[in-house]
């Protein structure tokens, strides 16, 4: 059951990362995203992935995108 | 940013960085291995370096040789395979465990890695790809971080 | 105008892509074969407890190379886009 | 179970879908790129529900363990072993565009992709 | 097995992590590069042909199947493979000394950029693994990235992002296309895709096998810059600076007939897979010499030209008999000489006069003879006049087109051969014939040594090519042969 939800999760923040105006919260839900895919790498028998999208997925590419965006600008005009 | 982020911020990052040493030093038993370790590593730093700012960050290693680094993660690994290559036969041949009985029982014992799980040159490969992702991904931000905004020119002119 | 009829080509193929990328999913659930996975599994056993570590380290331990290598390559182009080693004196 | 990977397979076309949809009709650079990742984030959930094995174990030998029941029961590590490479390829790729985009928008001073990205020629003979 | 074969990437691979370590010592890393890269060629002459398996792991029977697997990546050397091979080697070797020489302090990044696209390239032909390849070329790809954005020429950040964008639009659906063959399959390896196939273990008629050749397909039109990407790949050859493009072009060559040539090996028992690379080859050929006619920019007009001569390799490659797959591959030989020669002859104009539009320039073939007869040479061996190479292999790939009973197609590769003619020469006349316009200031600038031996060097080999076919098109046959079995 859990899986289901996960999946939801995945694509529901995907879409909401995409029509968000704030591009800084674009950002973090991009990182939500990545975090439920690393959840769901877990429950498919595969930790080792699951290790490497949490910290890359979750934690590094939002920093990046994060980044670029206080480099930039904030509102998506 | 707060004074309480501030002073959590240090303990978290350094236990990012003992739990990615861990995490390549363990990859051949548990899931876990060169990419992740180091990539927790980079997240330590990345984190220091976010929360104090790049010129007051408590780790930071210096500019010059990020590239040096990165070029002798790479520069091991290639040299390890050689090994293989010069004594087996093969590139990036096993030469730690030789499943094969193909090199001579010297040059195993060199590269045999002190345990009982018999796992040859997979440790030192994950301690040199440990090493060049994290010099990587943080070499990266680092970057990042230090990009000029075009407004914050024009103020300083 | 060729803006719009161009924006309604793009819908129109993502559309079709879309529901063909879903057809054959459905249909590759059926088909798939475990191929190799006997072998990794029997053999890397006497290597390393961690099959995907036997796997990424030691049978395909070149493409772990190609890998850092461009990671490797992205730091540099990074460091080469804002301005470091370039060949002329642009920006 | 088997449902799972089926539902696993339809989420990561569904992830790819989605990214194809912003990397072609959205305007800002930035979602475009954020797209791009989601395509990627799609084909490495693909890759890895082809690895699941229903009713199988994690392929890591615990002690205690017997080989030959291990190899029959075991996933498939090698779908594992690929996208282990492809997310560290879509991280780097990621990483030198927003590069490219930082310092672009220093040049024009917006995010939108029809001014930043407009025909070449044209930018030549605008500036003639 | 033979140990040269991993030596042939790995040798630019550690060349180019040296070079970024040591970037800080100027006199060390011009001495290491030049060593290196005398070196390239030579490698690949003095190995035997052969298989390598990387970590030892050699075919193995899976006992539960009984279908034999290569568990690990293999390279295999051929001919074919060598003749490209020292070809790419000699050409980085020409490009890495004109770089050397035409600047006086060398940058670490550019060199190491350099040599890590001839790595990828080299590892990209010699592969036998699909996911393996799909590594090489993202290398590939980001060394090019990097490459353009080196230039110091305007709008050149502009190309990179486009080309950054396409590829990375690209290359997940090459990665979902090899996700679909190993989830039918279960192995990314060439060799046991092809033995699966042909033991009839996987419905060939299947929609998703079709599937799987459409997102291949579409990483290579990507890779290869044919039609929809041919204005973006002229636009990355007109960004770089000359020398580079000439390296550019070259591994565009390699990246197309490589993952081609393993397209070929898997799909060709479908009819229709053969249909799609001739359409797309026939429209690339059209477009490209069309849309060089238009051009202002001879460097843009080159890159055009560039592309429509893919068309002729995929055009030999689509018609799929022993005959025609010889004769694109010589075609693709042929073509990396003579478009690296008019890049560089091109690279040494740009670099006297600082101007890069053929409505402003002229009268130059009294100040810069030597280049001019060159340059005539390289293009009218591009148009396929005899005896230069360029007429071999498009006679070939006439013949083999009458001889499949496509007589249009024939004719049509006869015509963009003559609208080549009539595009290089329009081109030659208005840069080196007409009388000098008045604002045109020619520099008092010699045309480095460098560029003019390169030239030489180059001429050299088209000559030979051309009068001595034989030596490579019997070799590359065998090969062939070897495939269609």
């Amino acid at each position: 059951m859990i899986e289901f939800i996960l999946m939801i999760i995945t694509i529901v923040s995907a879409i909401l990362a995409l029509i968000q105006k704030d591009l800084l919260k674009a950002a973090i839900l991009t990182g939500f995203s990545g975090g439920a895919l690393a959840v769901l790498f877990q429950i498919l028998l595969a930790p080792d992935v699951a290790l490497t999208q949490a910290i890359v997925g979750a934690a590094i590419v939002p920093v990046f995108i994060a980044l670029a965006v206080k480099k930039t600008q904030r509102r998506d005009a | 940013m707060s004074q309480i982020l501030k002073l959590i911020a240090l303990p978290i990052s350094i236990i990012l960085i003992c739990l990615g040493i861990m995490t390549i030093l363990g990859g051949h038993i548990t899931p876990g291995g060169g990419f992740q370790g180091g990539a927790m590593i980079a997240a330590g730093v990345i984190l220091s370096i976010l929360v104090y700012g790049l010129g007051n960050s408590p780790i930071e290693f210096s500019h010059t040789y990020i590239e040096v680094f990165e070029s002798i993660g790479a520069l091991g690994y290639i040299v390890l395979g050689l090994v293989g290559l010069f004594a087996g036969g093969f590139f990036l041949y096993n030469v730690g465990a030789d499943i094969f009985n193909i090199i001579p029982a010297s040059i195993q014992t060199v590269f045999h890695y002190p345990d009982t799980t018999n796992a040859g040159i997979i440790p030192y490969l994950n301690i040199f790809v440990g090493l060049k992702v994290f010099v990587g991904l943080s070499a990266i931000v680092i970057a990042f971080a230090g990009f000029k905004k075009l407004v914050e020119e024009d103020a300083e002119q | 105008m060729s803006n719009a009829i161009r924006n309604l080509f793009a819908a129109v193929i993502t559309a079709l892509l879309s529901i063909t990328l879903f057809d054959a999913v459905f249909h590759v659930s059926k088909m798939i074969t475990p191929g190799v996975s006997n072998i990794y599994n029997a053999l890397g056993t006497k290597i390393a407890p961690n099959m995907v570590t036997a796997v990424i380290f030691d049978f395909r331990g070149y493409d772990t190379l190609g890998e850092s290598i461009i990671l490797l390559t992205a730091g540099l182009v990074v460091l080469l886009v804002f301005g470091r080693g370039r060949l002329g004196g642009k920006l | 179970m088997a449902e799972t990977q089926l539902a696993i397979l339809f989420t990561s076309i569904a992830l790819v879908v989605i990214g194809l949809y912003a990397a072609i009709f959205v305007d800002n650079i930035i979602k475009k790129i954020i797209g791009i990742s989601f395509i990627e984030e799609g084909a490495n959930l693909f890759i890895v529900g082809i690895g699941y094995k229903a009713g199988g174990i994690v392929p890591i030998l615990m002690p205690n363990m017997d080989p030959a029941w291990f190899a029959s029961n075991a996933s498939y590590p090698l779908p594992y072993g690929l996208v282990l490479t492809s997310i560290v390829i879509g991280a780097s790729t990621l990483a030198v565009m927003l590069a490219l985009v930082m310092v672009l928008y220093r040049k024009y001073g917006t995010l939108s992709t029809s001014v930043m990205l407009a025909d070449t020629s044209k930018q030549e003979e605008y500036n003639e | 097995m033979n140990e040269l074969i991993p030596l042939m990437v790995i040798v630019p691979m550690m060349a180019a992590l040296l070079l970024s370590a040591f970037s800080k010592y100027d006199k060390l890393i011009r001495i290491l590069a030049f060593v290196v890269a005398i070196c390239l060629p030579i490698i690949p002459i003095v190995s035997n042909y052969g298989l390598h398996f990387f970590g030892g792991y050699e075919p193995m029977v899976d006992n539960v199947t009984n279908i034999l697997y290569h568990p690990a990546i293999t390279y295999s050397f051929d001919f074919m493979q060598q003749c490209f091979i020292a070809m790419i080697g000699l050409l980085t070797f020409l490009v890495v000394f004109i770089y050397l020489s035409k600047y006086k302090k060398v940058s670490g990044p550019y060199l190491f950029l350099l040599f890590m696209g001839t790595s990828a390239a080299t590892a990209l032909i010699l592969t036998d693994d699909i996911f393996h390849m799909f590594v090489f070329f993202e290398i590939l790809a980001l060394a090019q990235v990097g490459i353009v954005a080196a230039s110091s020429i305007e709008y050149s950040y502009e190309m990179a992002l486009k080309y950054m964008i396409l590829g990375a639009i690209g290359s997940p659906m090459m990665l979902l296309g090899i996700g679909f063959l190993l989830a039918m399959t279960g192995t990314v390896n060439v060799t046991d895709i092809v033995a699966i196939l042909r033991g009839g273990l996987l419905n060939v008629t299947s929609p998703v096998f079709l599937l799987s050749l459409g997102l291949i397909f579409f990483g290579w039109l990507y890779a290869s810059g044919l039609p929809p990407f041919h204005t973006i790949k002229s636009g990355i050859y007109s960004k770089a600076e000359p020398h580079a493009a000439a390296l550019l072009q070259s591994f565009t060559v390699i990246s197309m007939i490589s993952i081609v040539i393993i397209m070929f090996r898997i799909y060709s028992s479908l009819p229709i897979f053969e249909v799609f690379i001739v359409l797309f080859s026939v429209i690339a050929m059209i477009l490209g010499v069309s849309m060089a006619l238009t051009q202002t920019d001879f460097r843009r007009m080159i890159g055009f030209l560039a592309v429509g001569e893919l068309g002729f390799i995929g055009l030999g490659i689509g018609l799929g008999t022993q005959f025609a797959l010889t004769a694109g591959l010589f075609q693709a030989l042929n073509e990396i000489v003579i478009t690296a020669l008019l890049f560089i002859g091109f690279g040494a104009i740009v670099h006297s006069t600082n101007e890069v539009d053929t409505r402003k320039l002229g009268g130059l073939l009294a100040y810069h003879p030597k280049v001019g007869i060159m340059l005539l040479i390289g293009g009218l061996a591009m148009a396929g006049v005899p005896p230069l190479n360029g007429f071999q292999s498009k006679l070939m790939l006439v013949q083999a087109s009458l001889s499949c009973g496509y007589p249009e197609l024939s004719i049509l590769t006869i015509m963009v051969s003559i609208a080549t003619f009539v595009v290089f020469v329009k081109t030659f006349y208005s840069m080196f014939l007409r009388p000098k316009p008045h604002d045109l200031e020619v520099a008092d600038k010699e045309v480095p040594k460098a560029m003019v031996f390169t030239m030489l060097i180059l001429l050299i080999v088209i000559f030979a090519l051309g009068l001595f076919p034989n030596v490579v098109t019997s070799g590359i046959s065998n090969y062939v042969g070897g495939l269609l079995l």
